[in-house]
């Protein structure tokens, strides 16, 4: 695969290509200042070093014109760099239409990967190729950040939230999963890697997991057991709000804000439903802070959203 | 005062007779743990940092042994608690505090013509404070360590991890009572206490770093004081207010934190502009490039770079919109950056260059600054950075500024202002192979750590895939040539203390206030206060003559 | 006044005057200092009221309001018998005037250390000391205890720097007013003190609404 | 020797001062009937209004601002500035993170052995 020194990494997203261009753009333009930099200190040195008997006579000393000649020049040339990489910036930062989700669980030093089938891995990620994957991320301790050098993507998930990423991959092979945000004791071996598979393998991969059950199926499991069925549930008694189609709808709370229904607000409901009461219902559901871990939480919103919803969710 | 007294003049002059110096005017031990002299307490302070340089740089010297192969050699939790130690003790320890509190304080009022800094019982405060929180940071280095990295990111620090997190925390909440009491004695001195002439624009550009650094530390280090401080108390009673298990903001410490610590980034650097833009001048007999455009780029990074610390968190889990403000201002605040690189590079234009030691420091200084400054442009970049953030590429980049120009110009300015503190003349051969031997070991060092970075290595690593063993080993070994040319300045300076030539008052040539006195300067300074007539850096390079700041010509 | 003749400016400086405006200056720069750190932490207190305004309310109307009101009476009327004692100190030659001003001032402060002392008891009686004695009261949720924690902290510290200001005055009574170096001719070291303890009464302006005005409709 | 005719001009007896400390009780007496009044966001607005008017009035008279070179304004006023930029700022971020307010983590079960406060 390499060189036996490695000198450039592999590149295996759209979203690497993307920043690749941008990377080199940079790289040659740091090049050129540092040659020009170099390029002048060196002449200088020699041509006025002691004892030459170059002209010294007729100094630059008022200095304006080149001083606001160069400022404007570096000011519009770094604005340039500003523009391009806000753009990616903002594109990497927001998920466009997911075809598959992957849910992801940081801990110290672990990351557990838990598929939408139920599927369930620790430091490895299958994914198939070409599809665009969106994580959906929590920490249960400390924070952690998720990179995988070849999608040139990381985003830090911190715990009390949760974080969204995406990739699409156009490569298929082996490639280092990271956690780049120091995370205690064993920080350097939280990693693992991300296996891109071709559809048809990925789909084998699915099925010789032996899962039984799915994400969303564990969830409704946990819907009842924990006894949300009994008020969210269809033919409830009780005046609760309905979560099917809630998903990625708009929500209007009782002080009046008006919130988007994606994870993170399924998630804070949960644990909080008092501060997220939706207008025209009573706040009599309790707080389920404590009894859930990330995971049961991210089965839990699984369920939920496989209720079926609005537009999708977009970060 | 003699015009024409250059270098290597003989040992007995006629001022040195009048009042003897501020190194012998008093012998006991007393006389220098409670001096108020500025000279004396800059020499305390030297002995403090150089001190935590050395121990900041062991801590560093294991680090790298241990990253010559993946195997390692350290105990995963030995090398975590020594990048932890080597970041507190050379960010708060040696780099914030190095060129300020030594040179600064010995410089400053000698180069604005008064007699001390006008808080003397405050600066000596001030290195007590100082090493108070050095014996708490070492308290809690001795006891095994902290282990969060230098950034102290909760919840980790507060309740995950185990070491000696508060007494790390105190330190450098103690550390900043130091900070504050050294700017806050130079902010009110460089306004009350100039010689008579000394105008503001004819300050030379050190005072100016010195006051830009002054303002920032006296503004940036409250916030820090207070979110340490709060991390502390969180720490100790186990609840606080970045506890997310009740709502806060795990983010809400990085805010914080950065607000001080990115301008500390240029509470670091500020000051080593400011000795560059005094050296280069010297050795290339020439005045300063755009004197006033160097001022107002001082300043003005002083001001953005408060504008500019979220460009740590790209990645941290803030708003984009956020992100995209932040990286904005990043790229306003390399504008000014960039203008001084310029200037100092076109001051050697048409000069008379000779390249003595701080002169090599110096150039070594604007081409390091300038290699950090250009990947730093590529951090601000917001797609690049998303890539890059907390991979060796950071490391590399930030030790390019850091260690590559602050300590540069800390050596560059030990070796420029070596004549003056001790009256001797440092060896020129030693010093010039040291200052050569510094840039090769840094390069070596940390340039294959920005190809591991890209390559993806996450710092803060004790292991390593075997692919990168060879950047990594070439790292390593130049670490080892750096370790060398940290410690060869410690001998032959030390060597010319007892045997170096007599240097004479003034022997560079120098323009500035502090050379209008004799080697070693007396107790007092000036025997009576300078009228300035002139700006700093009148130099000719036509005829090779100066005009010194009482407006005296000094031929060849 | 052989007093004042004798009085020389240090070294560093040309003239007593000199001396008196940088000593002053000197400790504007550390109040701008100081109002960084404090407004550090009124942020994060700002950043919680507003994510939590129901939970802060809830908690902080257990604060003693009282307490609070008393004390912001005692340091704000302080501050007027310090700035009392300054004008004496430049008025009167001798020093009996300023000397009852600074004792009444070092008396109102101890009085609010007292109240805030007492204020303290009634919070450990009222089980609102995270930690040592905390119970969660209806409605805050777990985001009240934030409120509590920053209760501590920032009268805490406002305790420290208030018993530094009675230090200051106690320092200015007892040692350069008895040693007569206090007078018309220069009373900047008293104005310095002045300057602090004032500001130390500024921050409390601030805490009274933080801490005792809210949730109390 | 004196420090300064325009010092010693603000020497001017006890009757601003007095005013200036009855102006402040009377303020903070409003401060606080607001907070009974069910402003809701307006009451800390006034409250913190009015706290800073009673500052400008310590500033400006008790700690002797008023006819003081500007450099003393400088630093009376920069620290207030200097925080415009943490608030302004940080704010930037807080005003529309996705995932603001947080949310209790999820994983108490884990954290239980730390929390020792209830």
């Amino acid at each position: 695969m390499y060189h036996w020194i490695p000198f450039w990494p592999d590149t295996a997203a759209v979203n690497g290509v993307v920043v690749n261009n941008l990377y080199i753009a940079e790289l040659a333009l740091s090049g050129l200042i540092m040659v020009t930099v170099v390029a002048m200190m060196v002449t200088f040195c020699v041509r006025y070093r002691d004892g030459t008997s170059t002209s010294r006579a007729n100094l630059v000393r008022e200095t304006w014109h080149f001083e606001i000649a160069w400022t404007i020049a570096t000011l519009g040339l770094f604005l340039v760099l500003f523009v391009w990489g806000a753009q990616i910036y903002v594109w990497l930062y927001q998920p466009p239409p997911a075809d598959e989700e992957v849910y992801i669980v940081g801990k110290q030093w672990m990351w557990k990967v838990e598929h939408a089938g139920g599927q369930r891995e620790i430091d490895a990620l299958h994914v198939p190729v070409d599809k665009t994957i969106r994580l959906v991320m929590a920490s249960e301790d400390v924070i952690h950040s998720f990179f995988v050098p070849a999608f040139r993507i990381k985003h830090d998930v911190v715990p009390g939230t949760l974080e969204t990423l995406w990739f699409k991959a156009n490569k298929t092979g082996t490639f280092r999963l990271e956690c780049t945000q120091y995370c205690g004791l064993q920080h350097a071996t939280m990693q693992g890697e991300i296996v891109v598979m071709t559809g048809p393998d990925y789909a084998r991969w699915l099925t010789s997991q032996g899962v039984e059950e799915s994400l969303a199926q564990q969830g409704a499991d946990l819907f009842r057991a924990h006894g949300c069925s009994g008020c969210h549930g269809e033919n409830s008694a009780v005046h609760a709000p309905s979560l099917s189609g809630l998903y990625g709808t708009q929500v209007h709370l009782q002080d009046g804000s008006v919130r988007l229904a994606d994870e993170a607000y399924l998630r804070d409901c949960i644990l909080n439903p008092r501060s997220f009461t939706v207008a025209g219902y009573p706040p009599i559901m309790p707080d389920f802070s404590g009894q859930l871990d990330e995971g049961d939480m991210l089965k839990l919103i699984a369920y939920i959203k496989s209720l079926g919803g609005g537009q999708e969710s977009r970060r | 005062m003699s015009t024409t007294t250059f270098g290597g003049v003989p040992a007995d002059e006629p001022t040195a007779a009048t009042e003897p110096s501020y190194l012998t005017s008093e012998n006991t031990i007393a006389s220098w743990l409670f001096t108020r002299d500025h000279k004396r307490i800059a020499l305390l302070f030297f002995a403090s940092v150089t001190f935590f340089f050395f121990v900041g740089g062991a801590a560093a010297t294991l680090m790298r042994l241990n990253l010559a192969a993946p195997e390692g050699l350290l105990q995963p939790a030995v090398y975590n608690r020594m990048f932890t130690m080597h970041g507190i003790i050379m960010v708060w320890f040696f780099l914030i505090p190095s060129i300020p509190t030594t040179f600064g304080n010995f410089f400053i009022p000698m180069m604005i013509g008064a007699r001390d800094l006008a808080f003397p019982r405050v600066n000596l405060l001030s290195w007590y404070v100082f090493n108070l929180s050095g014996l708490v940071v070492l308290f809690s280095l001795i006891m095994g360590g902290a282990d969060t990295g230098w950034t102290f990111y909760v919840p980790l620090s507060t309740v995950y991890a185990n070491g000696y997190v508060l007494a790390a925390a105190l330190a450098v909440f103690i550390n900043g009572f130091s900070s504050i009491m050294t700017a806050l004695n130079f902010v009110v001195t460089i306004h009350k206490m100039r010689a008579p002439g000394m105008t503001w624009m004819r300050l030379p550009l050190f005072v100016w770093g010195i006051y830009a650094v002054s303002v920032v530390m006296l503004t940036a280090t409250p916030v820090l004081a207070m979110d340490t401080f709060l991390l502390a108390v969180e720490r100790f009673i186990g609840i606080g207010l970045f506890d997310v298990r009740h709502g806060a903001d795990a983010i809400l410490w990085q805010h914080m934190f950065w607000f001080y610590s990115h301008p500390a980034v240029y509470i670091m650097i500020l000051p080593s502009m400011g000795v560059a833009s005094e050296i280069i001048p010297v050795y290339a007999r020439r005045p300063i490039f755009g004197y006033a455009g160097m001022t107002i780029a001082l300043m003005s990074i002083a001001i953005l770079s408060f504008f500019v610390w979220a460009h740590h968190m790209f990645v941290a889990g803030i708003s984009i919109y956020s992100g995209v403000f932040f990286s904005l201002m990043t790229f306003f605040v390399a504008v000014p950056s960039a203008i001084k690189v310029f200037n100092w590079t076109v001051s050697l234009h048409k000069g008379r260059i000779s390249f003595d030691a701080p002169m090599l420091y110096a150039l070594g200084f604007v081409l390091l600054f300038t290699l950090g400054g250009v990947t730093g442009l590529m951090l601000a970049t917001l797609a690049v950075d998303v890539d890059l953030h907390g991979t060796y590429f950071v490391i590399a980049h930030f030790h390019y500024i850091m260690v590559g120009a602050t300590v540069s110009a800390f050596f560059g300015a030990l070796h420029y202002w070596w004549p003056k503190m001790t009256g001797r003349l440092y060896p020129e051969m030693w010093a010039r192979s040291a200052a050569i031997l510094m840039y090769v070991g840094f390069n070596l060092t940390f340039f294959p750590q920005f190809v591991l970075g890209y390559l993806g290595m996450p710092r803060r690593s004790y292991t390593y895939p075997p692919e990168w063993q060879s950047w990594n080993l070439l790292s390593s070994a130049g670490a080892s040539i750096l370790a060398i040319a940290y410690l060869l300045p410690l001998l032959y300076l030390g060597w010319s203390i007892f045997w170096g030539r007599k240097a004479g008052p003034n022997p560079w040539r120098a323009s500035g206030l502090e050379w209008a006195t004799p080697s070693p300067p007396p107790k007092h300074n000036f025997e009576e206060t300078p009228v300035v007539a002139l700006g700093p850096y009148s130099y000719d390079p036509e005829n090779d003559t100066f005009i010194d700041q009482e407006g005296v010509l000094h031929a060849r | 006044m052989p007093a004042d003749t004798e009085l020389m400016p240090e070294m560093q400086y040309a003239t007593l005057a000199q001396q008196g405006e940088t000593a002053q200056f000197g400790m504007w720069v550390f109040l701008t200092q100081e109002t960084i750190f404090f407004g550090a932490l009124i942020f994060t207190y700002f950043l919680y009221r507003t994510t939590y305004p129901h939970e802060f309310a809830a908690a902080a109307k257990d604060a003693v309001l009282w307490c609070g009101t008393l004390n912001f009476v005692i340091l704000v009327t302080s501050s007027l018998t310090m700035v009392l004692a300054i004008n004496a100190a430049a008025q009167d030659v001798r020093p009996n005037r300023m000397v009852r001003w600074l004792i009444m001032t070092v008396v109102l402060g101890c009085l609010f250390l007292v109240v805030k002392g007492y204020e303290y008891y009634l919070d450990f009686q009222d089980k609102v000391v995270p930690v040592v004695a905390f119970e969660v009261k209806p409605g805050e949720g777990s985001a009240g205890v934030l409120f509590w924690v920053f209760y501590w902290v920032a009268t805490g510290l406002h305790a420290i720097h208030l018993t530094i200001g009675i230090g200051l005055v106690l320092y200015m009574l007892l040692w350069r007013i008895r040693r007569g170096e206090i007078s018309p001719a220069y009373y900047a070291p008293l104005e310095v003190v002045g300057i602090y303890w004032s500001f130390v009464d500024t921050v409390w302006l601030f805490l009274y609404p933080c801490i005792y005005l809210v949730g109390r409709s | 020797m004196t420090i300064g005719p325009e010092i010693d001009a603000r020497r001017a007896g006890a009757f601003p001062f007095v005013v200036a400390w009855i102006v402040i009780l009377l303020t903070a007496g409003i401060s606080a009937w607001t907070a009974f009044l069910g402003l809701g966001v307006w009451a800390p607005v006034i409250q913190f209004g009015i706290a800073l008017f009673q500052t400008s009035l310590l500033f400006v008279l008790f700690m002797r601002l008023k006819g003081a070179p500007s450099l003393k304004w400088v630093c009376a006023v920069s620290g207030f500035f200097w925080l415009l930029f943490l608030y302004g700022l940080s704010m930037t971020d807080y005003a529309n993170r996705q995932g603001w307010p947080p949310t209790q983590a999820a994983g108490r079960s884990q954290l239980e052995s730390h929390q020792d406060d209830r």
